[in-house]
Formats: structure tokens, C-alpha cells, sequence
């Protein structure tokens, strides 16, 4: 049978990075293919290759058997191949039906197609059953919702041959189930689909094929059948992957964060934290489990001193957190750092780090007080030096201080910002989505890196919507739901099906 | 007249003549920075059309020529400036700024070069732009209000002024109700999205600023050959400031916007009424005083009575094809 | 040899329309009849100035004129610097044997275009547009404002202003506003004081059918039949005066003030508003210009204390 | 293709070095068209503003200005915010030392009453930003735009203030009285004589050690970071415990001093009074210093040198060719600001396609 997509040796270099080295594989129609591989493997970049972003250097594409040239996305598209992005691809104040539109409108006036176009939208979304609102802004929705919206905009255009760049990096459990429901849908009407992924349970469970990419290479294809998670670790990583980490008996110490009856309401009157008590003990890591969405990214901004709460009391070891008085947050997440809480932020791009700082100017953000000298001079020489050792400890790749971070790939600026965050030596640790769009071998050594902080005795708080991380890493499991605790469990309780239900709000005291 | 003791009447005529000059930039404005290009060039672009204009409506004297060669010229320094920010990928408030200071200076060597009259284009006499009277004016001129109101008023203007008013249904029109529109906020709202969904995004830029190019020109024509019937060095006088100034203000949108343009045509029309007019209280302010009450007033409105007016997130970046 | 002269214009540059045209022509017309040239240069700082000064100077022009008050400070710091180099300052005032400054009258002219413009409004409300806020200017206004109150208490005086920077002297279209804003008011007759802004105040009154009054140099060709009249300065008449007295050897330095009587200033009347102009208008206006150089008219300098009687 | 593949002696010399020598191809093509020779013209331009050690003394005192209007723009850049308005705070800086100086000039001692009076001007300008760095910080409002509307009215304040109150009775010129004797800063022609008559005066070596501060400050200080965080990413500023809206007031403030200093070499090192719209356009040019120089105080001091020289050496060239007016100075500068400004990369493909073929 003819291959829907073949690579035959293609090339791509970014200065003196080789991105792409001779890849060669093919890609069976109506079948699902995934890519796995490490961060930076070059799997980004030949997709971009074949969906016309970039035009490779050497080598050549073959669609359905023949050679093509395709040069932007417009002949891409007209080629029937559809890319859902890591990032999505949608403008955030225009509704779901401009985006689909967006492209093919259908002539000068947008009037004359429009009710067609929504007429079609939403007869897609019964048939595949994608619950979306075609006259919702982007903005006012979900990131599972947008994820949707991308993949209405693709069935929408007909696209036969479907790229799908780590979709379920920041999808939850249930989203990426109904994902993988419209994605089978797909394969039964002969659609081919390419997922890219660094979940290996996610290949296991829905693809047919899988390449694995290795600095550039190709280091293999396999049918999914005949392989399994512990074979295609090594083959990303080359080495063994270790599933289970090594952590000290639980024995928790003082209480270091006790929060109660904290509560949020936004200002349009919402309320996004809802009565919340708990507490954090040194040496034991708390996780919060829920769909993302429901209060977790609040209540890290809060216990950081990035949002102020509406109500309720905090105390750090006993004494409370400044919120008293103020009008607003500037500033004051730096009094929360000299307490003793260090914050590794959900979306690190935003929030963790300075994109157009190189590494080590990157490599002290937030604790920039502390390393002024006289007249608040910087030593560049001591952070030089701390910088270095930051680096070789946590593996950065590659370990240039002065390389502008945002030539990293997202995995080694994790390691960078939560190795800057460990070094302050903190009493509290917040952690959000450590590892989100991180290759296994980094996941598996920031994983290690928690655990021995817990061991050493850090109280932790790590907010996660991957269940797997969760079970690897909790102590106490407590599940958010509509702002709310609906339930806490202990791992030994870990109970998949369980802390599904309590993360759909049903309570069950 | 009705309103004779206030003045009002005039202010409102008066601000009905104000408006057009900065209603054409600002709508230029909105073309290009909807699309993602900051348009610092707009006084530039303005005073390279009146010179043009003026000039050209001089040498043919007919000002249509006049303005469809200043329409030219202001089309080929937008894509000149599009070239700059698009193509190059420079700093599009660099590219504004340098164009400004760039055409400020050549419009009066131009004119200087030509005209040898200290960069002063010639008279246009009967060149102007004419006032349109509606027909009938005659017969209602005498009747109280509703004589003013159709002579003075919405009568007795340029067709320039006319166009003006008539370019805000159609602007809104466009950028909200056609192709180009959509393509156009997408371009300058995420041009990755818009790439991603095979849209040229250089191209609909640059279709951007040719429409900037083509709106600005009437803006310069409407200060030589309508208001003031010549060209003279810098006369744009900072209105392409003003008509971004309107933008922000009316947040990139050009119902909005048009507004805005009013609003600085109205203020500028009082402040030039109250001048010298004594105050119960304050005596008579004085009239430097008094020019800042256009300026105040925006800077009043911008703190305390609008909402924070969100620009167009990919404003002033260079689209580069990746992160 | 021939002496050696030089003009300096100052920011509004020699094709103003105004004082700096008005000086070069009253060189042209030395250069005309002397066959002597001269050098010019426009300025357009105050550190300029003295940079041109020093360097003209240096260059042993013997004669430099300077136009405009913003030159006056340079002037006398270049002239103590050169004391063989003589200087004509028009509109300021420096200290130096060597500097002969030229002050103009300009309220006694503007009192004559006053009383003109008071007889020929048939609204009685007459207007006036400035460039900029400075005491110059309203010392125009302020004749203005006298000589058309001492024809006709009941005739309303309205003021405007261009603009605050520069920029107030080259907006012809703010100024050709303001004028139209002041016939929505009543005006039917406009002294424009403001440069390159006055040419659209003067296009719009030709626009209207109004009449309007031009500044410094005889403007009435601008609009025939529209232009009631021009208050001219006589710069050029210094200018050239200052030159032949040079050539001649009769400079003298000091301070000279040049009014009506010195033919300092005066009101134009031409072919081209000799139809504007009726027989009783040209006869009260002649009265008050006689009036004014036998001392029986005194019109106040608003410079004097910073202040307009009315 | 772009600046990062090649070498930096390409991206730091050669091509600002093409780009400055294609605006002066399209300069010297107007120049032609205007009848004059481009070579003798350029000739007469190098020898007024650079050679001629006078003009060299003219040249640096006009830099000494836009050095300060461009730290006072590129300051407020690290912040990222865009401050158009140095104008009218070099204006209000310029009645700041005034009001000092009318008011103690007769009384206070030089050494006391100059670095009173440049405080006041630093003060001054300062206190004309903030309202603008405040209204940014607090309301969101557009500080391009406040700015823009700040210089307008900066423009009819002051000269409601210098009609109103500083002309001295009977005087002509719109302008304060001169200043003492006392209150004149010492010329550097002191020290060395070459530099003949110009007013080239110690501000020049204020704005040498501003450079050097605002260098220090802004990339080795603790400040300067956060100040560069802010503007190049407030959430991660505001994660960092920065506080926005303090950092905003306070760059804002600092570039509103800065510009305020600007005023100092002109009234108290040329004219010795305030004059109406002294500042004649240096707020505007310091945007364009700023962004030639990308706010590096090198880059800063290199093309603050670059406009001096334009227009000493540009006025002169008009003096002696009466065909060239000063304005086609203004037009190159705009050329220049064009192609080094904005075009950096016009040649970088050209360079880098060059550079492979010798490679191979
Ligand atoms: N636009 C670019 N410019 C320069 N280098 C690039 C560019 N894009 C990618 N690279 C380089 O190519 C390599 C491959 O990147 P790519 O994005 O394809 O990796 P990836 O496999 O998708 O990684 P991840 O799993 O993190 O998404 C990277 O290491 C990077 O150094
Ligand atoms: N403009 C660029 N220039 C150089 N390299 C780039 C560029 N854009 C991306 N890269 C490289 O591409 C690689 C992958 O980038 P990417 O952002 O996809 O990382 P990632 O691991 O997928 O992170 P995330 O999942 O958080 O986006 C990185 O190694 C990065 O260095
Ligand atoms: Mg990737
Ligand atoms: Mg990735």
C-alpha cells in the first residue's frame, strides 16, 4: 500500500544546531503514527517541515506517493494536511466560528457564509460528539475547549492527513480520552494521524506505529503491538528508565503552611477559591489533583503572593502571610520568597522566566535582592559561578550560561528554573505542572530531585493534573473541584477511579 | 441663529471641518496597526500628500489630480515603510519616526526646489476644493435652526468632509464584515494562528498599509488644497500624533475612533471659542491656557473615564516564523 | 573695496511673508541699486546665532544684520567680541556702540488698520489672529484693539491664537480655522499677525468674501478685493537704510524707534484695495495717522508695562 | 537569514557601516539633484562638524544635549515603556534651574548655585514625568499617548509662564533675563584652547558620566535588572517580586530628570536664558538616539555625535552652498535613522552569503 507521508532523508540545520539528519520513515494511510522522543529531538521540526513552515535542506516529501514541494501552509493545507500545534493556533478575541473561517471564508463577504459555516460546525460537533459553543470567544474558553476548537478548524477543512504536536501536554485524563475518541474516529474514515507525545501509555493505547527520534535521527520504528513502555524509554533516552524512585518512610515534621477558610472571588464577582483548609508539614509533599482550571492556578498565585485572597487566614510556621492591608500584589511575591516559599509557576514561559535573558540572568530571577552587593552592584563572577554549578547539578543541556533561555527547549528551562528555585534553599516549595511537556528522562530526574527535597525535609506543594505524577510523587493527595477540596486521599488510597469522581465534584464525605 | 449666544452653532460646524484631517489618519492608523504594524508615519505620510497634492493640483490646477497624485505618493511610502517593517523586520517605531523626520525635511527642499517660495507650494486660487452647497440651500437658509442645520452644518463642505464621514460605515464594514477585515485582526491579533491557517501574513500587511497609505493621503490633501489652499513646511502639525492619539482612545476600532477624532475636533472648535471670553470668577484665561484644554481633557479621559484600551496583541512585531 | 554685508533671518527664514522677507528685500533692493552684495543665512537656535555671528564676523563682514528679537542676546555678546563689526538688530534691543537697534512702532501702524477695519464692518465685530502669545504680537493686537475702539466704542474685538510652539507660525490651516470660526461668530474683518498661519486666514477670508488685513509687508496683491488693507513694517526700509549708511560712512549706532512718523510703519493702500477702501474710510484713517505723528493720538505700547488699556 | 549567523565584528561595525554609508548614496543623489557636488559637499560637512576643531566643539555641544534626551528615552525603554515625551520634560527641566537661578543667582556662590540649579532642572523634569508614569502604573493609560498630550501642554504652559512672568518689562525677546555671570557653566575651551570659541562646556562631561551611570546602573546593578525584567516580561517581573508600578514611576521619573538635564547645556552653557521652545526638537531627536544607538551607551554617545555633527556641520554646508538648505539635513538624518535605525539587516544576507563562499 502507497504511504500517506514519506521521508526520504531529510535534512534540516538551525546555525549549529542539525535539527533533522537524514530522516527516512514512512506513514501508512488510515493509520494512527506516533513520534516519540527526547526534548529538542527534531520532532517539531520535521512537522514543521511537512506542514510547509519550514523548508527542509535536503532530502524530499513524498504525499500519497508523490513529490511535493510544499513551501507554506497554504499549500499544505490545499494538500489536505492539517496541524493541531503544541501552542494553539487560534486568535484569542475572535470566536470559534472566525477561526474556522479564518482561511476559507468562502468569498469577500464574510455575511454570505457564515450561517452555512456555522450550520456545518455545529452538525460536526454532534457527529463527533465535541461539545463547542461555534459563537464562544477563544478567550472565555478552556484549554481542553480550545484544543477542540483546533480540531473542529481541521475536520472542518477536511484534512486527511492530521499532525498532532504534543496535543495532550495540557489536557486532563478525561480530555484526552475524548481526544483519543475523536481521533479513532478519524482513523475508521481513513484519516491518517500523526501524534507526537511524551507519554508513552498515551502511544501504547491509540497508535499503530511509532519512530523514535533521537538527536535529530531516526533510532527505530516499530508497530505498537509489538513493543512496550520500558523498550521505547530506552530507545528515546538510551539508556533504561527507571520507574520507581527511591523516597524515605513518611514521616512528616511541623506544620509549615496551614491555610484556612481561604477564599477568592475575582472581579467580576466570581468565586474562584471556595472556603479552603489545609495544611503542609515539613518533609511530605501534598499534591493537588484536578482538571486544570478548577482554582489550582489561583491558589499557587495566591500561597506565592502573586494574588491577594478575599478572605481568610494563612500562616507560614506559625506566623501569617502578609496579606493584611494591601490593595494589590505588586511586589509582594518577594516577601513570600524571604519567608521561605519558593514557587516553580505553572506556565513558565509567562511567568518563570525573562525569554530574552540568556540562562544565568534567568538563573536568579526572583531572588535578585539577595545578590546585590554595595550600591546594589551585581557579582557577576559569584553568579557565573553558581550558575555553572546549577547547570552541570541539573543536567542542563546545553550548559551555556550565556545562551538566551528561550533557545533552551522547554524541558531544560524547567531544569533551570526549578534548580534556581531548589537553590534558595526553601521551606515551602510550590510546584506547578513540573514537568508538562517534558520528556521522560527529564521527568524522571525532576521527580528524583522532589522526592530528595521532601526527604531532606521541605514541606511541598505540587499541583498537577497528570495522575501518573501525582501517584510518583504525593504523600497526601487532595482533589480540587470547582475551587473546592472534594476530597483527600493517601497514596496508599490511590484510587484512579476515585479521585476521577472527586475531580467531577462529587463529594463523598 | 439659535444657539448665537453661545457659540455653540460654530463649535459645531467648526468641529465638523476639524475632524476630517485627523478622521483620515486615524483611519489609516487602525488599517495598519490592526495588522500588527505600528504607524508612527502617519504626519509623514499626511505631509508628503499635501505637498503633492498641492503641488500637483498647482501644475494641472484641478485638485482631483492633486489628490490622486497624493494618494500615489502616500501609497509608495506606506509600502516603503512596509518593506522596512515587514519585509526587513525593523523596528517599526524606528521606521515611523525616521519617516517623519525624513519627509518633513524633503517636502520642503521639494518645494523650496521647485517653487522657490521658502518651501511653500504657490497659491492653488481656484485649484481648492470647492464647497459642496445641497441643493436647496437657498430656500432654507432663512428658516430658523433648520437652515443653519442643513446649510452650515451637514451642508456647504468639502467632498473631502464628506468622505470622511463616509469612511466610518465603511471602515467598520470592512474590518469586521469582510475577508480582508477578518484576515486583517487575525494578522495583527496572532499572525502565527493566521499563517497556520495558510494565510499570508506579509501580504495581508502589506495590503494593510496600502490601505493606510491611500486613507492618509486624504488627510494631507484635506490640509493643503481644502483647508489651507498651499503647502507649507510642516503643516501637518502633529495631527498624525493626534489621529493615534484618537486610536487608543477609541481602541482600535473605528466607530470608536471616529469619535475620538471628534472629540479632538470639538475642543479644538471651544477652545477656540472661549478664547479671550471673560469667565465669572477667573477673569479671562489666558489663551495659552486655554490651548491645553484639547490635550487635558484627553489625558483626563484616557485616566479615569475609559476602560484600559487594549491594543492588538502582535502590534509592533516583526512576524517571525517561529517561537 | 565695497564693505561686506550679511542678513541673518531668524527661524521663520526669509520667505515668511513677514519681517524676514520684508529684510531681504530691503537688501535686494540695496544690492539692486549698489551693485554690492551680501551673504544671508537662517538661523534656527539661539546658539546658532551666535555661531553665525562670530563666524560672519570672523569673516570681516563689516555689516550684519539681524532680524528678530530671539538674535538680540547673541548680537550683544558678539558685538562686545568684535567691536570693528557693526550690527542692525531689527525688534530688539542690544547694548554697543557698534549695534543700531531698530524698534518698530508696530501699535501705531496697527491702531491705523484698527480704525480701518472698525468703518468697514458691517457686524461691528472685527477679529484678530496671532501666531503665538508673545508680547510682539499683542502689542498688534493691542493698537488694533485701541485704534478700533477710539472709531467705535460698540465694535467687539475677537482674539485668537495659533498655537503655543513654533509650529503656531506655519499652520495655515488652524489659521485659516480660527478664521472661520471667528465669521461664525460675527466677524467680518481680519488682522492676521501669524506668519505662514496668516496666509490661511487670509485664504479663508478670501473663501468667505470678508475682508482681511495683512502683516509686515505690503500683502494686499495676495487677494485683491479681499484684502482691506496691510500694516507694513518697514523692515526692509531699515534694512536698506542701515546698508546705504554704511556705504556711505553715516552709521550710527544706538537705539531708534520708527513709528508712523519715522515711516517706520504705516497702512497700505494700492491698486488692489483701492476698491475696498471707501473715500471716508481713507480719509478718517489719514486723520488718525495724523493725528498719531502730531501727538494728538497717543497709542499705547503694550510692551511698556505689559499691558493693553483696553 | 539574520544577524545571529554572523560574525560580530559584521553585526557591531560593518553593517550600521553599510547602512550609514547607503543613506548617505541616497543623501548624496538629492544633493545632486539640487545641483551641488555630493563629494565637495560631504568634504565642506567633514570639515565644519569634525576637522575644524571649532566645529568639532559645536558638534560635541549639540551631542551633549542629545546624549541626555537619548539616556532620558533609552531609560525609560528598558522599562519598556516609550517615552515621547522628553520634550516637554527637558522644557519643564529648563524652568526648573530657572526659577533657582532668578531666584539666587545674585545670592549663592557659582559652586553652590550651579549644582542647585541642575538639581532643579533634574526636578523639574522629573516631576513632569511622573503624572504620566503614574497614570501608566496605576490606570493603564497609554504613556505614549499621555506623553504626546504632556508635551502639548507642557508647550502652552510654559509659554503662559514665560509671556506671563519671565520677560523682564519692556523687553522684546520672549525670554527670562540673563542669568549672573555665576550661575554660566565654565567652557571646556578653558582647558583647551583649540577648541576656539564654542560653547562647548562641562555638560559634555556630565553626559560622558551619565553614560557611564546609566551603563552601570542598567546592566550591573540589581535595579537595572529588575528595571530590563519589567519591560521585557511583567509576569515574570511580578513573579519576581518586582513591583511594577513602582519600577514604572520611578523609570518614568528617572527618564523625566535625564531629560530635564538636557536643558542644562543650553540654557545655562549657551544662551544663559530661558528662551521659548528652547529645547527645538532634542526631545525628538533623543528618540531617535535612543533607538540608533539601541540604548547602549556606547551607541548612545556614538550617534548623539552622529546628529551633532549633522547639524553644525550641515549648517555650515548650507551657509556656503545657499542651494543645499539646512532642511535636506533634516532629511538625512531621517535617512539615517531609516537605514541604521530599522534596516539593520538590509545587508546581513549579502555579508553572510559572502562570508559562505569564502568558506568554501
Ligand atoms: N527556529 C529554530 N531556530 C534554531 N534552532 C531551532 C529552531 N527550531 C528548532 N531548532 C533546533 O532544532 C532542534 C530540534 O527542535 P524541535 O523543536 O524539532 O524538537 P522537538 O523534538 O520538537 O522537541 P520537544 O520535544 O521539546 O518539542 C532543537 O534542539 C533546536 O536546537
Ligand atoms: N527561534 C528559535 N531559535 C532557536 N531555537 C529554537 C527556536 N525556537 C525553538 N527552538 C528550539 O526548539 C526546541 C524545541 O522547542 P520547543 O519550544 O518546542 O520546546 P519544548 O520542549 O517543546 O517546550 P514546550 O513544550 O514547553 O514548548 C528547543 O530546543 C529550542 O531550543
Ligand atoms: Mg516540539
Ligand atoms: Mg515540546
Amino acid at each position: 500500500m502507497q504511504a500517506a507521508v514519506e521521508f526520504q532523508h531529510i535534512s534540516k540545520r538551525f546555525g549549529a544546531v542539525q535539527a533533522n539528519r537524514d530522516v527516512s520513515f514512512s506513514i501508512a494511510p488510515g493509520s494512527i503514527h506516533g513520534i516519540i522522543g527526547e526534548n529538542g529531538a527534531g520532532k517539531s521540526t520535521l512537522m514543521s517541515i511537512l506542514y510547509g513552515y519550514y523548508r527542509a535542506d535536503g532530502g524530499q516529501l513524498l504525499i500519497n506517493g508523490t513529490p511535493q514541494q510544499i513551501r507554506n501552509s497554504q499549500e499544505a493545507i490545499d494538500l489536505g494536511i492539517g496541524m493541531v500545534h503544541q501552542h494553539f493556533m487560534l486568535v484569542e478575541n475572535m470566536t470559534v466560528l472566525d477561526n474556522v473561517m479564518l482561511g476559507s471564508e468562502g468569498g469577500f463577504r464574510l455575511a454570505a457564509h457564515r450561517k452555512q459555516v456555522e450550520a456545518s460546525l455545529r452538525e460536526i460537533c454532534q457527529r463527533y460528539s465535541l461539545d463547542v459553543d461555534p459563537l464562544a470567544k477563544i478567550q472565555d474558553l478552556s484549554v481542553g475547549i480550545q484544543q477542540r476548537v483546533e480540531i473542529l478548524k481541521q475536520i472542518y477543512r477536511s484534512a486527511n492527513i492530521l499532525i498532532l504536536d504534543e496535543p495532550t501536554a495540557v489536557l486532563t485524563v478525561q480530555e484526552t480520552a475524548s481526544l483519543f475518541a475523536v481521533l479513532r474516529l478519524f482513523k475508521e474514515q481513513g484519516k491518517t494521524i500523526i501524534l507526537i507525545t511524551h507519554k508513552l501509555q498515551e502511544i501504547l493505547d491509540i497508535t499503530d506505529e511509532v519512530t523514535v527520534m533521537r538527536a535529530g535521527t531516526v533510532v527505530g520504528s516499530v508497530q505498537t503491538t509489538n513493543t512496550n513502555k520500558e523498550q521505547l524509554a530506552e530507545l528515546m533516552v538510551g539508556r533504561p528508565i527507571e520507574t520507581h524512585l527511591p523516597r524515605g518512610p513518611y514521616a512528616p515534621g511541623e506544620t509549615v503552611l496551614d491555610v484556612k477558610g481561604l477564599n477568592l472571588i475575582n472581579a467580576q464577582q466570581v468565586s474562584l477559591l471556595k472556603d479552603l483548609n489545609f495544611n503542609i508539614r515539613a518533609g511530605e509533599i501534598v499534591a493537588i489533583a484536578g482538571v486544570s482550571g478548577n482554582g489550582q492556578s489561583e491558589l499557587l498565585e495566591v500561597l506565592s503572593g502573586m494574588r491577594l485572597p478575599s478572605s481568610g487566614a494563612v500562616t507560614m510556621q506559625g506566623k501569617p502571610l502578609p496579606f493584611a492591608g494591601r490593595k494589590d500584589a505588586d511586589g509582594l511575591p518577594a516577601t513570600f520568597r524571604e519567608l521561605g516559599i519558593a514557587h516553580v509557576p505553572e506556565d513558565r514561559l509567562r511567568d518563570a522566566v525573562v525569554k530574552n535573558f540568556s540562562v544565568m540572568m534567568n538563573s536568579f530571577l526572583g531572588y535578585q535582592k539577595k545578590l546585590g552587593k554595595a550600591f546594589g552592584l551585581l557579582d557577576y563572577k559569584a553568579i557565573l559561578k553558581t550558575c555553572n554549578e546549577l547547570l552541570s547539578k541539573f543536567d542542563v543541556r546545553p550548559a551555556d550560561p550565556h545562551l538566551r533561555i528561550a533557545l533552551l527547549s522547554g524541558g531544560n528551562q524547567q531544569k533551570v528554573v526549578m534548580a534556581r528555585e531548589m537553590a534558595s534553599e526553601p521551606k515551602l516549595m510550590l510546584v506547578g505542572q513540573p514537568t508538562r511537556g517534558v520528556d521522560i528522562g527529564t521527568i524522571e530526574s525532576l521527580h528524583a530531585r522532589l522526592l530528595a527535597m521532601r526527604d531532606a525535609g521541605v514541606a511541598i506543594l505540587l499541583v498537577s493534573v497528570e495522575l501518573e505524577e501525582v501517584r510518583a510523587l504525593a504523600d497526601r493527595i487532595l482533589v480540587m473541584s470547582g475551587g473546592c477540596i472534594t476530597g483527600e486521599l493517601k497514596v496508599e488510597e490511590f484510587d484512579a477511579t476515585r479521585i476521577g469522581l472527586l475531580m467531577g465534584g462529587l463529594h463523598k464525605h | 441663529m439659535m444657539f448665537d449666544d453661545f457659540q455653540f452653532s460654530s463649535i459645531l460646524v467648526s468641529t465638523i471641518r476639524n475632524a476630517p484631517v485627523l478622521m483620515f489618519a486615524a483611519m489609516a492608523g487602525l488599517f495598519a496597526e490592526r495588522s500588527g504594524v505600528v504607524d508612527l508615519a502617519l504626519e509623514g505620510k499626511m505631509l508628503a500628500a499635501a505637498f503633492v497634492s498641492a503641488a500637483v493640483a498647482f501644475a494641472t490646477q484641478n485638485p482631483w489630480f492633486g489628490i490622486l497624485a497624493g494618494v500615489g505618493i502616500s501609497a509608495v511610502i506606506a509600502l516603503l515603510q512596509g518593506f522596512v517593517s515587514i519585509t526587513q523586520k525593523g523596528n517599526q517605531l524606528v521606521a515611523g519616526i525616521a519617516l517623519n523626520i525624513a519627509l518633513s525635511g524633503l517636502t520642503f527642499v521639494l518645494a523650496q526646489f521647485f517653487f522657490m517660495q521658502g518651501g511653500r507650494t504657490p497659491d492653488l486660487g481656484s485649484a481648492r476644493l470647492f464647497d459642496i452647497v445641497l441643493p436647496g440651500s437657498d430656500a432654507v437658509a432663512g428658516i430658523p435652526f433648520l437652515g443653519w442645520f442643513y446649510t452650515k452644518l451637514i451642508g456647504g463642505h468639502s467632498a473631502l468632509v464628506y468622505l470622511a464621514f463616509a469612511l466610518i460605515p465603511l471602515v467598520n464594514w470592512v474590518l469586521y464584515h469582510s475577508r480582508f477585515g477578518l484576515r486583517l485582526r487575525a494578522v495583527g491579533e496572532n499572525p502565527h494562528a493566521a499563517d497556520a491557517a495558510g494565510i499570508n501574513v506579509e501580504r495581508t500587511r502589506f495590503m494593510a498599509m496600502l490601505c493606510a497609505g491611500v486613507l492618509c493621503s486624504f488627510s494631507g490633501a484635506y490640509l493643503s488644497i481644502v483647508q489651507s489652499g498651499f503647502f507649507l513646511r510642516d503643516m501637518s502639525a502633529g495631527n498624525g500624533y493626534l489621529a493615534l492619539t484618537a486610536l487608543v482612545f477609541g481602541n482600535w476600532r473605528p466607530l470608536q475612533t471616529a469619535l475620538g477624532c471628534l472629540m479632538f475636533g470639538f475642543f479644538t472648535a471651544l477652545q477656540v471659542q472661549i478664547e479671550g471670553v471673560v469667565f465669572p470668577g477667573l477673569g479671562k484665561v489666558p489663551g495659552s491656557l486655554i490651548q491645553m484644554i484639547p490635550y487635558v481633557v484627553t489625558v483626563v479621559v484616557l485616566a479615569g473615564l475609559m476602560a484600559k484600551s487594549v491594543a492588538p496583541k502582535a502590534i509592533g512585531v516583526p512576524f517571525v516564523k517561529s517561537r | 573695496a565695497d564693505p561686506k554685508f550679511a542678513v541673518i533671518y531668524d527661524a521663520g527664514g526669509k520667505f515668511d511673508k513677514s519681517f524676514n522677507q520684508s529684510a531681504s528685500e530691503g537688501a535686494e533692493r540695496f544690492k539692486k541699486e549698489t551693485k554690492i552684495g551680501f551673504m544671508e543665512v537662517q538661523v534656527a537656535s539661539d546658539t546658532q546665532t551666535e555661531q553665525v555671528l562670530r563666524n560672519l564676523a570672523r569673516k570681516n563682514v563689516d555689516l550684519i544684520a539681524a532680524i528678530g528679537f530671539g538674535q538680540a542676546q547673541a548680537v550683544q555678546n558678539i558685538a562686545k567680541e568684535f567691536p570693528k563689526t557693526k550690527f542692525v538688530l531689527i525688534d530688539g534691543v542690544a547694548a554697543g556702540n557698534n549695534v543700531s537697534s531698530v524698534l518698530f512702532k508696530e501699535q501705531e501702524g496697527s491702531y491705523l488698520v484698527g480704525v480701518a477695519a472698525a468703518l468697514s464692518s458691517k457686524s461691528k465685530k472685527i477679529g484678530f489672529i496671532g501666531g503665538m502669545d508673545i508680547p510682539l504680537i499683542r502689542n498688534f493686537s493691542c493698537g488694533y484693539t485701541q485704534g478700533a475702539k477710539a472709531t467705535d466704542s460698540k465694535v467687539e474685538v475677537i482674539q485668537n491664537m495659533v498655537g503655543t510652539t513654533t509650529a503656531a507660525w506655519n499652520d495655515p490651516a488652524k489659521g485659516g480655522e480660527l478664521a472661520r470660526a471667528q465669521f461664525e461668530r460675527g466677524v467680518d474683518v481680519i488682522f492676521a499677525a501669524a506668519g505662514g498661519s496668516g496666509m490661511g486666514t487670509l485664504q479663508a477670508v478670501k473663501e468667505k468674501g470678508k475682508l482681511g488685513i495683512g502683516v509686515d509687508s505690503n500683502q494686499n496683491y495676495m487677494h485683491p478685493g479681499n484684502m482691506l488693507t496691510s500694516m507694513v513694517k518697514r523692515v526692509d526700509q531699515a534694512i536698506y537704510d542701515s546698508f546705504m549708511q554704511l556705504k556711505n560712512g553715516k552709521w550710527q549706532g544706538g537705539t531708534v524707534y520708527k513709528g508712523l512718523k519715522e515711516g517706520g510703519v504705516d497702512w497700505a493702500l494700492d491698486k488692489d484695495n483701492r476698491s475696498v477702501v471707501s473715500a471716508e474710510v481713507e480719509k478718517r484713517v489719514n486723520a488718525a495717522k495724523q493725528d498719531i505723528i502730531n501727538g494728538k493720538i497717543k497709542v499705547v505700547d503694550f510692551r511698556d508695562a505689559n499691558k493693553c488699556p483696553i | 537569514m539574520n544577524q545571529a549567523d554572523l560574525p560580530r565584528w559584521a553585526t557591531a561595525f560593518a553593517l550600521p557601516l553599510l547602512n550609514l554609508l547607503s543613506a548617505l548614496l541616497v543623501a548624496a543623489g538629492v544633493i545632486y539633484l539640487l545641483g551641488e557636488s555630493p563629494v565637495e559637499s560631504l568634504g565642506i560637512l567633514l570639515n565644519a562638524a569634525v576637522f575644524n576643531p571649532e566645529g568639532l566643539g559645536y558638534t560635541l555641544f549639540y551631542a551633549a544635549t542629545f546624549i541626555f534626551t537619548g539616556l532620558s528615552v533609552s531609560i525609560a525603554m528598558q522599562a519598556g515603556l516609550f517615552n515621547i515625551g522628553s520634550e516637554g520634560q527637558m522644557y519643564l527641566g529648563g524652568l526648573g534651574l530657572t526659577l533657582v537661578l532668578l531666584a539666587f543667582d545674585a545670592s549663592l556662590p557659582a559652586w553652590l548655585l550651579i549644582p542647585l540649579a541642575i538639581a532643579g532642572s533634574a526636578i523639574f523634569g522629573a516631576a513632569w514625568a511622573f503624572l504620566p508614569g503614574y497614570l501608566q502604573a496605576k490606570r493603564g493609560s497609554h504613556v505614549v499617548v499621555t506623553t504626546i498630550m504632556f508635551n502639548f501642554i507642557a508647550a502652552s504652559l510654559m509659554n503662559y509662564i514665560i509671556v506671563s512672568f519671565l520677560i523682564p518689562a519692556g523687553e522684546q525677546n520672549t525670554a527670562s533675563r540673563v542669568f549672573a555671570d555665576s550661575a554660566w557653566l565654565p567652557k571646556l575651551n578653558g582647558m583647551l584652547p583649540v577648541l576656539g570659541e564654542t560653547p562647548l562646556n562641562i555638560s559634555f562631561i556630565m553626559a560622558l558620566l551619565a553614560l557611564v551611570i546609566y551603563g552601570v546602573a542598567v546592566w550591573r546593578t540589581t535595579w537595572g535588572y529588575q528595571l530590563r525584567a519589567t519591560g521585557l516580561n511583567q509576569h515574570a517581573a511580578h513573579y519576581a517580586g518586582i513591583s511594577i508600578s513602582k519600577t514604572i514611576i520611578i523609570a518614568m521619573m528617572i527618564s523625566g530628570a535625564l531629560a530635564g538635564l538636557a536643558s542644562v547645556n543650553s540654557v545655562m552653557g549657551s544662551t544663559h536664558y530661558l528662551g521659548l521652545n528652547f529645547p527645538a526638537g532634542a526631545g525628538f531627536i533623543g528618540i531617535a538616539v535612543a533607538l540608533m544607538g539601541r540604548q547602549h551607551p556606547i551607541g548612545i554617545l556614538l550617534s548623539s555625535i552622529l546628529f551633532g555633527a549633522l547639524i553644525q556641520g550641515g549648517f555650515d554646508l548650507s551657509l556656503e552652498k545657499p542651494n543645499i538648505p539646512t532642511e535636506t539635513f533634516i532629511f538625512i538624518q531621517g535617512l539615517i535613522i531609516l537605514f541604521c535605525g530599522a534596516m539593520e539587516n538590509l545587508y546581513a544576507p549579502a555579508i553572510s552569503a559572502l562570508l559562505k563562499r569564502k568558506e568554501k
